[in-house]
Formats: structure tokens, C-alpha cells, sequence
């Protein structure tokens, strides 16, 4: 276990039970809470600070404002209700859901999909990777007044959306992975339109390159600031671009690949300083990477063969006992579903294992003692969390 | 910082110069994608209400409802209404929909002050979006549940036609199980067998291979299980919501199977022992019949503890599953099997005793608290042409029986058979496996008045028929029975039937008189139509009952205007196995209720 | 139509059509009035349906010859059809026996209406056009309609249980 | 993996092992044997990175199982290691010393599951339920539909009918 690096010598003592001697009353501290709504904090979710000055002295994450226990849930649906509740679990990227848990009950029940599914899955996740990252890009510079950015990642995102409705015929929780497959075919003219689509989000990352990352107000509020010693990351199970972005280039599509990616080129993006601007610097590399992901993926998938595998009587799915975890690489890191059954038509036990829970948990609230007020929202957004999936 | 970093975001003002991407709504209309899931269509036409969307809904966004269509065969008269502040819009209902029927549109918009205006039934409350073209549709080939049948193992022609071996062999657990998988557990079926039986439950036994539970369910409706999961008209597999789709699930054969897996040693445990009934309150009952109705009337009043005697003309108990369906398509220890159960409830039964001589129905009534008639229909029809008195010219009911009671059969090198029921296809099949034996070779004619499209032979007897080589010839109207100089029958002159039924249904044979055909055979076997002998009854009794066109007339219960008597299965209702079983319990009900005074003093 | 068909006519008058077809209804009227106790209750309904049927026809024709506006259709001469001798033979009562069943009785009937529309419609196609010819074109309709329920009832009772 | 089952076989009690896949096995062992297995996982087995620790209520034996679920990534392997504890006064040893983000997981496993783990930093403290009062809602026998039904009012006016009886109710109410 690394030790605590930072200079502690003029803040408050710790009592005997490890929690903060602050007296309010002094005058030498402030409570301040950021969230659940402001501008800073991505989605439902509260930091309670305790500040001295404009400086945090402790940090404590607070969700579950939008608590609504998907985990017991499960419990009460049969394996093909759970599949429309579980993408979600994380509004940004829900696919990762409908992959992670089809893919556990899959492996469970011994069930072995289809070639195209395989890959019509795949570009499914790269399409989701892109659209979370466009998220991320529009808010990590609108936490620091770079509101122009967010309009423009917006607008490829919302074209992206368009190409996830004609092929899964919805924009936000497409609910198209089913265990067994996916529902459909690609259709008559996706690739053209997606083309167009991918030219359009490079035109508009150029345009973020040049006035986000180009910026010396971006690069003077982010370049050195929310450093993560990369000694930490194991002990706070730090993964994805937060990883890379310190110079360890975890990256599951490599390390365990899975779906079509061992078919797939690419080059795990790493950067070294593992501040704000490494880490997105490495997302923005990812998406461009995610361009080209989704060109590969429909230049070399199959087109032909089923897409559902022939699969038992969904309304009495019942699956042997067992458990497993499958895990992938969602935008944010290592994204996984244990699922535990028991023989009968109910999974026993799910728990989603998102990036965001350790990411904006123990880790945010280590870095965020000696921050900046101003510099919070911008630390928090570098981790790039997503609170329903630490409450789910 | 190098100075490119200050410059570099003015180039953010070239959009200054651009035009803006959003669309301007509602000016610009924006129709979603062809397949999005927007709200429901549904053709309430083509729903049969069958609830499998509601049953699949994890939202619980769907209820079934009532919208004042009638129920009828293979339709619950419900439909699906979606609650929008529920539905999530994952389309599990489309995908699970057993008829197609369900889809969504791709409409999307729509706003309105009312909350409950988001809850409607769709395909009935009418609303823009019903035809629209576009939105989800079930992809082709998906689907959620098993369209296809589980193929049931059978002899091969070659092998079943030189024997009376039973041909379909049944399910072995796996692939019961496999087809039992397919089974969506609608319910709609319960309401078309006519013994109501617990359909979607003893699938539900077989799944989870608890064969008691399922055998339990089973005698609880029906005495005759074992029969009938060979021989049942299987009326509840029309009404399967599996077969809008695919193949309606093999329920008769699920029901087999449940009675193949219990040894039969197991039978009368798993049943029960019958009631014993309160001292001096045990009435006693006569039973006209050992067909499937007397004999379940008479198993449910044993259960009662009721005294109940059969009487039985012929050598053995049974009915027409033993006299008329032949030994290959029910084989009779699986009858006799049935039988037993029955008999250990206590009902006696006594053959090869003629009510009207050896006892008269005055005496029955004298003797017993209720007497019940189920005689049947064991009188062969003839069609009465030119020659049909020739000692060679046979009913086919009378030779079923010679061959069941192993009475000596003349068997014809060819013969010529008049039908097109089952009962045709049952004598032609079984006069081919005597001439197999005899001759090594099958020579039978079938003719029957209806093309193939109208025959009301079971598709599977027409197919099997022809497997066995016999020869099938549709819509043609026997004129004689052509007999040759030393008297001896050479076969039937026919004229072809132009159309049988006129344009309401009804029958109107025309002939084409250019189209005659000789059939040759050395006997001809008329297998057309079959009545009750009533004259066992008596003219009194004959007399003082009411009849109703050619039938004893009965009430829903089957009892007739004789307080003491009721009249039930065939005789009264047609020929069916599983009608006259739910006429035994139907009567058995009526007359317990007149036992306790809640009907007629009987 | 062949020319020996031709030859075989001879002319009639309407009034002497009428009069056989009013017999034609009371005779069988009459005979299965007298069958109806003879047979079995069972099949009775039948036996007293097809007399009632009969009645409705005498009744309708008598009540037609009565009219004084049919003076002048009924002196009309018109060409005897060839099935006249057919329809003129149901006339005389069959031997159905001591106690017929229901097949006898109905086959007999269905000869009978049979005889009975192919006469009127013979009638009717010898006849111009004009409100004569509407009148032998109804009865034939009218001997149709009953011939075919009366093949209905024979189908259900014959046939079914054949199944 | 069995060059690893091996491997720990030799020094630790295993209980049953379970190859799930190529890359990913369960094992169980006693609960005194959790924390120096997990240390030497980590330190001497390339499983550096705690992937998650959850809990698995088996209501019917009256037992939880805590899986802690570590990954080798050089060896791009998985282990989950299953502890069984009595569900009566369910607690558990910290593991937060070896991974100081096992006390979120612990917090929750608290909160959610009403498991102790004695020592762990602020495992007391209220993490998604502010203000809860009823028992830990993960447990099996927490009745979610219950609950709901309680707290919540049904949408007036819904009423479902089921195809059977509807149909038995319509054309044979008396059951024949």
C-alpha cells in the first residue's frame, strides 16, 4: 500500500476513529456540496467537501439519488426479463450491459452465438465507446467553461444516435443484444450512412483538437493538475483510460480479448504524465481509435448466417448452476457482470462491476484532498464517472 | 505555452459563417427509423389474446383485457393494453407475440394533458399509427420460443403394414421435455377440450419431469387418459397458439407421455382411493355401455362411493376405442390399462349382457337411483344403392368388431371402400394389413364423396393411408355395387361429384354422369355414417321420451325428460372420445346434484 | 335440347298443371300424415316436418288457383314439359313398408322434390317471359330451396358419424 | 490453471475448485484462510488487481458467499475465491489493508447485506441508503414486490384478466 504523499501538517488532526477533528463553528472550515445538481458533476451524485480557504481538505462521494437496485431486480425476472433492464444500468453506454450479461448467461447455459452476432456486437460497443467518449470530451471542457465543445461532441454523438436507431431501432437503450445473439441484421445502407457519420466525427474532432486540446486555457488547468500516482492504481483497481493516461496500458480488448477483437487491428492508447490532460488525451484517442474500429469491423464482418442462436423456450429459460464473470472494455475501463446461478429460471445473484465505482469512490475522494475548489469538477469529470452504475 | 495554444481556438469562429444542424421541429417532420419501437400496433384481427405479451412484460406494462369480443375456440376474446408510463419499449412483446399480430410503428411523438391517454389497447382504440408501414417488426427467422414440432419416432410403412403392432412410438423424456419446452402456458386450449383438461399444467409436469403431479392432472379430467393421449381428436391443438406460427404443441402425444413414464402398478395410488360414502347415502347406478362416457360417469360416481354396474353387450368393456379404432393406432392392454383404474374404483362391470333382452330398462329403473345411456353409435349406415344387400357388400363397424373379437374374416384379394372418415381410413388400413398377411399385397380402394380438401378423416390417417399403399380416390358418388353374371360383387360404379357443398357450406352433391369409373374389388365396405340402436329402449320408454331430430333429447347435463335416465356420448353428441368423456363427467355431476337434492327428485 | 325432346311435347293448359300440382302436395301431405304414427318417435320430427312442408304448398297453391285475376294464366295454353309424366308418377303413394327409417323416408322425399323442381323448371323455361314464368321460375326455386335442406338434413343424418 | 491449483494447493487448504473457463476459476476455502491466500495471490501470483467483492445470499443453507474476484493481467487470468460465512451475524475479516478500495465494497456489502466487517474504514456509514430502516435489502428474503406494493400506490384502474378462466368464466362456468 502506498502512503499518503501529501503534506498534512496544516490540516485538521484525525480523531482516534480516523474521521476529521473539524470544528465548523471555528471558522477555519466550511462545508461546501457540489451535486447532485451542478455543472460539474456527471450525473446524480454529490461530493461533500470540507474546505479550508478554496482548499478540500476531505472529500466523501455521496449517490444513490438514483438507486433502483438492478442487482435485486434481476433476482425477481427470468433471464429474458432481465435483458430489458439492465442497459439501464449506465445511461451513457448501456451496451456494455447487454453484452456483459448476455454473454454470462450465455457461457452459463452453454450457449455459443453466431459469427455475425459476434461482430454486429462488436461494432455495437464501438459505436457506444464513441458516443460515451463524445460525453465525456463535452464535459471534462465544460468543467472548465469550454462550453462549445460539449455542442459540438453533442452533435456527432446525436449523429451516431441516428445510426444506432435504424440498426436497433432505439437512440438511447437499444436493447438489441439478446442472450442467444442479436435481434437483427445491419440495414440496406448502413455502411454509407455510417461513413458519412464517422467523416462528420472526425471533422468535428479535429475542431476539438484545435480549440480543446490546443487551448492553453485547457492545457494550463489540466496539464500537471489530478495526478494519480500509477503506484495507486492496483489498490484502488484504477483500469481503462484512467490507467492508461499513467502509462499502464491495461486495455481488456487486449489483454483478454473477446467478441471480434482478436480480428481486430489497433494499438492500446497510452500517455504518460497520468494528469487531467493524459487521460483525455487518451479518450480522445480512443475515439478516433473507435473511428476506426467501427471501418474495420464493417469492412471485415461476415454478412450472411444467423444472428440469434437457436435457443430453449425464452419463457422457461432455465439455467444449470454456476457462476461466472465476463468482463470488457467499456469507454471508462473494465467493465464486468458476476453472475451466479441456481437451476432455476432466475439468476441467483448479478453484480455489475462498473469503472466508476472504485474510479469515483476511494480513489476520487484520496485525490481530491489538497484540491482546488475550481479544479473538483474538473477531477472528477477526468475519471470519467458515471453514478448509476456505483448505486445500480 | 506556445502561442499556437492561445491562437488555436479562434478557429472555433469559422461556425460563426455555418448553418445550425438542428432540425427545426415541428416545422421539419422527423419519422423514426424504419425499425424503431414506437408505440404498438396491433391487429386485433389476427390477436387471439393469448397473453404471452403480458406474461413476457418485465414491466408489467401490460394488461389483458376485456373489449367485449366474445371467446371462441383458440381466442380468449382479450386484448393486450400498454401502459406507456410502464412499457420500456424493448419489444419482448413482439418478439414473443404467438400470431404476429404485434408490432410497433415507428411513431414516436405525441403529447397530451391527460396522463391516461397513455394507456390504450392498441388495434382497438384506434389511433394514427395503426398503418403505418414502417417500425419494428419481428425480424424473420427470430423468435423466443420453439416454432418447430418435436418429430415423434414411428414404424415405417414397410413395417407396420404386414402387422397390428402400434405404430407411433412416443416420446422418450428428452424429447418430451424439448417439446413441453415449446409450450407458452396460454391456456387457450383448456376452454376447447372438451374435458377442460389441465393442459398447460401437465405440459408444466412434463417439463419438470414430476409424472405423478402430471398423472394426478390427468385423471382428474380424464378416466380415459391413456386412450386418449393415443386417440383423441385433439381438438385443443387447433386451438394451440403455437400453431399460428409453427406447429401447434404436440399436446395428446405430452399427454401420452405422462402415462407411458408412470408404471401402471402406480395408477390407483396416484389416482386415489374413491370416497367411501356416508352410511345409508351410497346410491346405486346403472350403466348402459362400457364406452369412454359410461365408463367416466361411472368412475365418478364410484369415487363418490356410489354402487355403479355397467352393462355391456359385447365380449369386453371399451366402446369404440376397442371396436372401432384398430389395434394399431391404440393398442387394447393400453385400453384395458384404463379400464382397470377404473374398475378399482369399484365400478363393476358386467359384458355380454343386451340391455332390452337380458334385462329390461323398466328393471334398470326399478333397480337403481339413476340409470345412465351410453350406447353409442354402432349401426353402420349403408348407402342403400343398387346391389348394397349383396352378403358381400359389408358395414365397416360390424367388421371392426369381427376383427377385435378375433371372429373369422373373409379377406378379399381387393376391395373397395365407401368414406372418407376415419372410420373408412381405420377399415381400409386394417382389411390391408389382413390382406398383407393373407396375400402379401394390398388391394383397397377408398372412395369417398368429398375431395381431399373436405375429407373429414385426420390429415395423418389420409398420409399414413397412402404410405401403406392404399389407394385413395376423392370425390366420387357411388350409383351401385356392380355384381356380375355368377352373382359375385366386381366392384362400384361411380360418378365423379362436381362439388359437394354449395356456396353456404351445405350439402349439394352434383354429379358429372360422363365421369363413371368402375372400381374393382370383390367386396365393397360401406363406411359412411353410423346410428344408435335405440330399439333396445323399448316403444314405451321410446315414446315417453323427448327427441330431438333423430336424439334422445337431453339437457346441458345430459339428462333426459325421464328424471331417472341420462343419455350421454355418442348417441346423443356424435362420435368423439374426448366429447363423451366430458359428457360422463357432465352427467356424473347432474345426477350427484339430484342425489343431494339440488337438481330433480331422480 | 334434342329433337326427340321436341316431339315428346304436347300442349297443356296452366289450369291443368295446377290442378296435378295440388294433388301432387295433398297426396303427399296425406301420406305422411298417415306415416308419422308408424314410425319411431325418434325419427317422427321428420315425418311431421315434411307433412307440414307439404301443407304450406297445398295452401299456397290453392290459394293462387282461387285468385280471379289467374282466370285468364290458368285457361293460358302452354307446352307440357317432359318431365311432366316424372312429376305426375309421385303422385302415387310408395311402399315405404311397416315401419321405415329415417333414411327410406328421407330418400323418398328427395325424390319427390326433386321431380317437383325440374318440373316447374321445365315449366318455366317453355314459358315466355312475363309474370307466368316469374311464377313457375319461384315454385321452382321454392322446390329447390326445400330439395336442398332436405340433402342437408340427409348428409347429417346419413353421413355424420363417420367421422 | 492447474500449475496455480497446484501451486496454492501447497500451502493453503483449498476447498472445491471450479474451471469455469480457460482463464477464470473459483475456488472455496475457510474463512480463515481468505486474507494470507489473497496476500499471496497478490504478492506472489500476479493477482494485484481486486476486480470485485460482492456477496451471494443462499437463504436456503443460511449462508452468504463473498466472492473476491482478482485478476492477473500479465497471465490474463482470473480467480474468484469464495469464502462461505453463516448468515446469522454475518461478519467478515477487512481486506482493506491489502486493497484500500475493498472498503467501498465492504461498506456496501454493510449496508446491502447487513455483513460486518470489523475495522473496515467508515463501514458504518450510510453509502446508497440515506435514511434506510429496513433490513438489508440485498438479503434473499427482502421481498422487493412486497416492499413496492407497501410504498408505493397502484396505478388506479389496472386490471389484467387471464385467458383461461376468462374463457372458463364465459363459456363454461360451472367447469364442465
Amino acid at each position: 500500500m502506498v502512503q499518503d504523499l501529501s503534506d498534512r501538517s496544516q490540516y485538521p488532526a484525525r480523531n482516534r476513529d480516523g474521521t476529521l477533528d473539524v470544528d465548523l463553528t471555528s471558522g477555519k472550515y466550511l462545508k461546501l456540496w457540489q451535486g447532485p445538481n451542478h455543472p460539474g458533476i456527471t450525473g446524480n451524485m454529490s461530493v461533500e467537501l470540507t474546505v479550508c480557504g478554496d482548499e478540500v481538505v476531505e472529500g466523501k462521494t455521496h449517490v444513490g439519488y438514483l438507486h433502483r437496485g438492478f442487482e435485486k431486480l434481476m433476482e425477481r425476472r427470468t433471464f429474458i426479463q432481465c435483458f430489458p433492464i439492465v442497459c439501464r444500468i449506465c445511461v451513457p453506454e448501456p451496451d456494455f450491459n447487454e453484452y456483459c450479461y448476455a454473454a454470462a448467461v450465455e457461457e452459463l447455459a452453454g450457449v455459443e452465438i453466431p459469427e455475425q452476432a459476434k461482430w454486429i456486437r462488436t461494432l455495437i460497443l464501438e459505436m457506444g465507446r464513441f458516443n460515451s467518449l463524445m460525453m465525456y470530451l463535452g464535459g471534462q471542457s465544460g468543467s472548465l467553461g469550454l462550453g462549445v465543445i460539449g455542442q459540438w461532441t453533442t452533435y456527432v454523438r446525436d449523429l451516431m444516435l441516428d445510426r444506432f436507431e435504424e440498426l436497433t431501432g432505439a437512440r438511447i437503450y437499444h436493447m438489441f443484444i439478446l442472450p442467444g445473439g442479436v435481434r437483427d441484421t445491419l440495414p440496406e445502407g448502413f455502411d454509407a450512412r455510417m461513413e458519412e457519420t464517422l467523416r462528420e466525427a472526425e471533422r468535428t474532432m479535429k475542431d476539438v483538437w484545435n480549440v480543446m486540446f490546443q487551448n492553453a486555457v485547457f492545457r494550463k488547468r489540466t496539464i500537471g493538475v489530478g495526478y494519480i500516482n500509477p503506484a495507486l492504481f492496483d489498490d484502488y483497481g484504477v483500469t481503462g483510460p484512467t490507467a492508461r493516461g499513467g502509462g499502464v496500458a491495461k486495455d481488456v480488448r487486449r489483454d483478454q480479448p473477446y467478441l471480434a477483437y482478436p480480428d481486430l487491428e489497433f494499438e492500446v492508447n497510452v500517455a504518460r504524465d497520468s494528469d487531467i490532460y493524459s487521460r483525455a488525451d487518451v479518450r480522445r484517442r480512443d475515439a478516433l481509435q473507435s473511428i476506426d474500429l467501427i471501418r474495420q469491423i464493417l469492412a471485415k464482418m461476415p454478412r450472411t448466417g444467423p444472428v440469434m442462436a437457436k435457443m430453449p423456450n425464452m419463457l422457461h429459460w432455465k439455467i444449470p448452476r454456476g457462476e461466472t464473470y465476463i468482463r470488457g472494455e467499456c469507454s471508462r475501463g473494465e467493465y464486468g457482470f458476476y453472475v451466479v446461478t441456481d437451476g432455476s429460471g432466475y439468476p441467483r445473484r448479478v453484480n455489475v462491476r462498473g469503472p466508476s465505482y472504485t474510479h469515483a469512490m476511494a480513489l476520487l475522494e484520496r485525490l481530491i484532498v489538497n484540491c482546488n475548489i475550481a479544479d473538483v469538477a474538473a477531477l472528477l469529470v477526468s475519471l470519467h464517472t458515471y453514478p448509476p452504475e456505483i448505486e445500480r | 505555452m506556445p502561442i499556437t495554444t492561445v491562437l488555436s481556438p479562434f478557429r472555433a469562429w469559422k461556425f460563426l459563417f455555418q448553418n445550425p444542424v438542428t432540425v427545426r421541429d415541428p416545422l421539419t417532420e422527423r419519422p423514426g427509423a424504419p425499425r424503431y419501437r414506437g408505440f404498438h400496433q396491433n391487429d386485433a384481427e389476427k390477436c387471439v389474446g393469448c397473453g404471452t405479451c403480458e406474461t413476457i412484460c418485465q414491466n408489467g406494462a401490460i394488461d389483458m383485457i376485456d373489449v367485449g369480443l366474445a371467446p371462441k375456440d383458440g381466442d380468449s376474446g382479450l386484448r393486450p393494453r400498454i401502459d406507456y408510463g410502464r412499457c420500456c419499449w424493448c419489444a419482448l412483446c413482439v418478439d414473443v407475440c404467438m400470431t404476429g399480430s404485434l408490432s410497433m410503428s415507428n411513431a414516436y411523438t405525441w403529447t397530451d394533458a391527460n396522463a391516461d391517454a397513455f394507456r390504450f389497447t392498441p388495434g382497438v382504440d384506434k389511433k394514427p399509427w395503426d398503418n403505418d408501414q414502417l417500425g419494428y417488426r419481428r425480424p424473420e427467422g427470430h423468435a423466443l420460443h420453439g416454432k418447430d414440432r418435436v418429430e415423434m419416432a414411428e414404424l415405417e410403412p414397410e413395417a407396420r403394414i404386414g402387422t397390428f403392432d402400434e405404430i407411433v412410438a412416443g416420446y422418450d423424456v428428452a424429447r418430451a421435455r424439448l417439446e413441453a419446452d415449446r409450450c407458452v402456458e396460454c391456456g387457450l386450449c383448456v376452454a376447447t377440450c372438451p374435458a377442460h383438461m389441465a393442459i398447460p399444467q401437465y405440459i408444466k409436469a412434463v417439463r419438470d419431469g414430476d409424472y405423478e403431479r402430471g398423472l394426478a392432472l390427468l385423471y382428474e379430467t380424464n378416466p380415459f387418459s391413456q386412450v386418449c393421449g393415443r386417440v383423441c381428436t385433439h381438438k385443443c391443438e387447433t386451438a394451440c397458439a403455437a400453431g399460428h406460427e409453427g406447429d401447434p404443441i404436440a399436446i395428446r402425444w405430452l399427454k401420452r407421455h405422462i402415462t407411458d413414464q408412470v408404471p401402471h402398478k402406480d395408477y390407483v395410488r396416484i389416482v386415489g382411493k374413491p370416497k367411501k360414502a356416508a352410511k345409508g347415502e351410497a346410491k346405486t347406478i346403472a350403466v348402459v355401455g362400457a364406452g369412454p362416457a359410461g365408463l367416466t360417469a361411472a368412475y365418478d360416481l364410484a369415487r363418490q362411493g356410489h354402487k355403479v354396474v355397467v352393462y355391456e353387450v359385447r365380449k369386453h368393456p371399451g366402446g369404440m376405442p376397442r371396436y372401432g379404432i384398430p389395434e394399431y393406432r391404440l393398442p387394447y392392454d393400453i385400453l384395458d390399462a384404463d379400464i382397470d383404474v377404473i374398475r378399482a374404483m369399484g365400478v363393476e362391470i358386467k359384458c355380454e349382457t343386451r340391455v332390452g333382452s337380458d334385462i329390461t330398462m323398466d328393471e334398470l329403473k326399478a333397480k337403481n337411483d339413476a340409470v345412465i345411456l351410453a350406447i353409442g353409435l354402432h349401426l353402420g349406415r349403408s348407402t342403400r344403392i343398387p346391389g348394397s344387400d349383396h352378403a358381400d357388400v359389408r358395414k365397416a363397424v360390424d367388421l371392426l368388431r369381427q376383427v377385435t373379437d378375433e371372429d373369422p374374416v373373409d379377406v378379399p384379394k381387393s376391395l373397395v371402400v365407401i368414406g372418407g372418415g376415419n372410420v373408412a381410413m381405420d377399415i381400409a388400413r386394417t382389411m390391408a394389413r389382413l390382406q398383407m398377411k393373407a396375400y402379401g399385397e394390398v388391394a383397397v380402394t377408398v372412395t369417398a364423396l368429398e375431395d381431399k380438401a373436405h375429407f373429414l378423416a385426420d390429415p395423418d390417417e389420409i398420409r399414413e393411408c397412402g404410405e401403406e399403399g392404399i389407394d385413395i380416390v376423392d370425390a366420387r358418388g357411388p350409383q351401385e355395387v356392380v355384381i356380375d353374371a355368377d352373382g359375385r360383387v366386381e366392384g362400384l360404379r361411380t360418378w365423379r361429384v362436381q362439388s359437394i357443398f354449395d356456396a353456404q357450406g351445405r350439402f349439394a352433391p352434383s354429379y358429372d354422369e360422363s365421369d363413371e369409373r368402375i372400381h374393382p374389388g370383390d367386396m365393397v365396405i360401406e363406411a359412411i355414417g353410423q346410428a344408435a340402436g335405440v330399439d333396445m329402449l323399448g316403444e314405451g320408454l321410446t315414446e315417453a321420451l323427448e327427441w330431438n331430430r333423430g336424439r334422445i333429447q337431453v339437457d346441458a347435463d345430459g339428462r333426459t325428460s325421464e328424471s331417472w335416465l341420462w343419455a350421454i356420448g355418442d348417441c346423443v353428441k356424435g362420435p368423439d372420445v374426448v366429447h363423451a368423456v366430458a359428457d360422463g363427467h357432465r352427467a356424473a355431476k347432474s345426477i350427484l346434484a339430484a342425489f343431494e337434492g339440488k337438481g330433480d327428485e331422480a | 335440347m334434342s329433337k326427340g325432346h321436341d316431339r315428346l311435347k304436347v300442349l297443356t293448359t296452366v289450369g291443368e298443371v295446377f290442378a296435378v300440382a295440388i294433388e301432387f302436395e295433398r297426396t303427399a301431405r296425406d301420406f305422411y300424415v298417415a306415416l308419422a304414427p308408424k314410425v319411431s318417435k325418434s325419427i317422427r320430427y321428420l315425418v311431421e316436418e315434411l307433412a307440414e312442408e307439404e301443407q304450406n304448398h297445398f295452401d299456397l297453391f290453392t290459394a293462387m288457383a282461387a285468385r280471379a285475376d289467374m282466370a285468364g294464366v290458368l285457361a293460358a295454353e302452354i307446352q307440357r314439359p317432359a318431365s311432366d309424366r316424372k312429376f305426375s308418377d309421385c303422385v302415387h303413394l310408395p311402399d315405404l313398408g311397416e315401419h321405415p327409417d329415417d333414411q327410406a323416408v328421407l330418400q323418398y322425399a328427395l325424390m319427390r322434390e326433386h321431380a317437383a323442381m325440374e318440373q316447374y323448371r321445365a315449366l318455366a323455361d317453355e314459358t315466355p317471359a312475363g309474370s307466368l314464368r316469374d311464377l313457375f321460375a319461384y315454385l321452382a326455386n321454392e322446390e329447390t330451396k326445400h330439395k336442398n335442406e332436405l340433402e342437408a338434413v340427409y348428409y347429417d343424418t346419413v353421413h355424420s358419424g363417420g367421422v | 490453471m492447474q500449475d496455480l491449483q497446484t501451486r496454492l494447493a501447497q500451502h493453503t487448504d483449498l476447498g472445491e475448485w471450479t474451471q469455469q473457463r480457460a482463464d477464470l476459476a473459483f475456488v472455496t476455502v475457510a474463512r480463515e484462510h481468505l486474507h494470507g491466500l489473497l496476500r499471496h495471490l497478490r504478492d506472489h501470483e500476479g493477482f494485484t488487481h481486486l476486480v470485485l467483492l460482492t456477496a451471494v445470499d443462499w437463504l436456503e443453507d443460511g449462508q452468504f458467499q463473498l466472492t473476491y474476484l482478482m485478476n492477473n493481467r500479465a497471465a490474463a487470468r482470473d480467480i474468484g475465491v469464495r469464502v462461505l460465512i453463516p448468515r446469522e451475524g454475518a461478519d467478515m475479516d477487512s481486506i482493506h489493508d491489502l486493497w484500500p478500495t475493498a472498503a467501498t465494497y465492504q461498506r456496501e456489502l454493510r449496508e446491502m447485506f447487513g455483513i460486518d466487517f470489523p475495522g473496515s474504514p467508515r463501514v458504518d456509514e450510510e453509502f446508497i441508503l440515506e435514511g434506510w430502516r429496513d433490513m438489508p435489502p440485498y438479503r434473499r428474503d427482502f421481498d422487493t414486490l412486497k416492499y413496492a406494493q407497501e410504498e408505493f400506490a397502484e396505478r388506479p384502474g389496472r386490471v389484467s384478466k387471464d385467458p383461461e378462466t376468462h374463457m372458463k368464466q364465459k363459456l363454461y362456468p360451472d367447469g364442465a
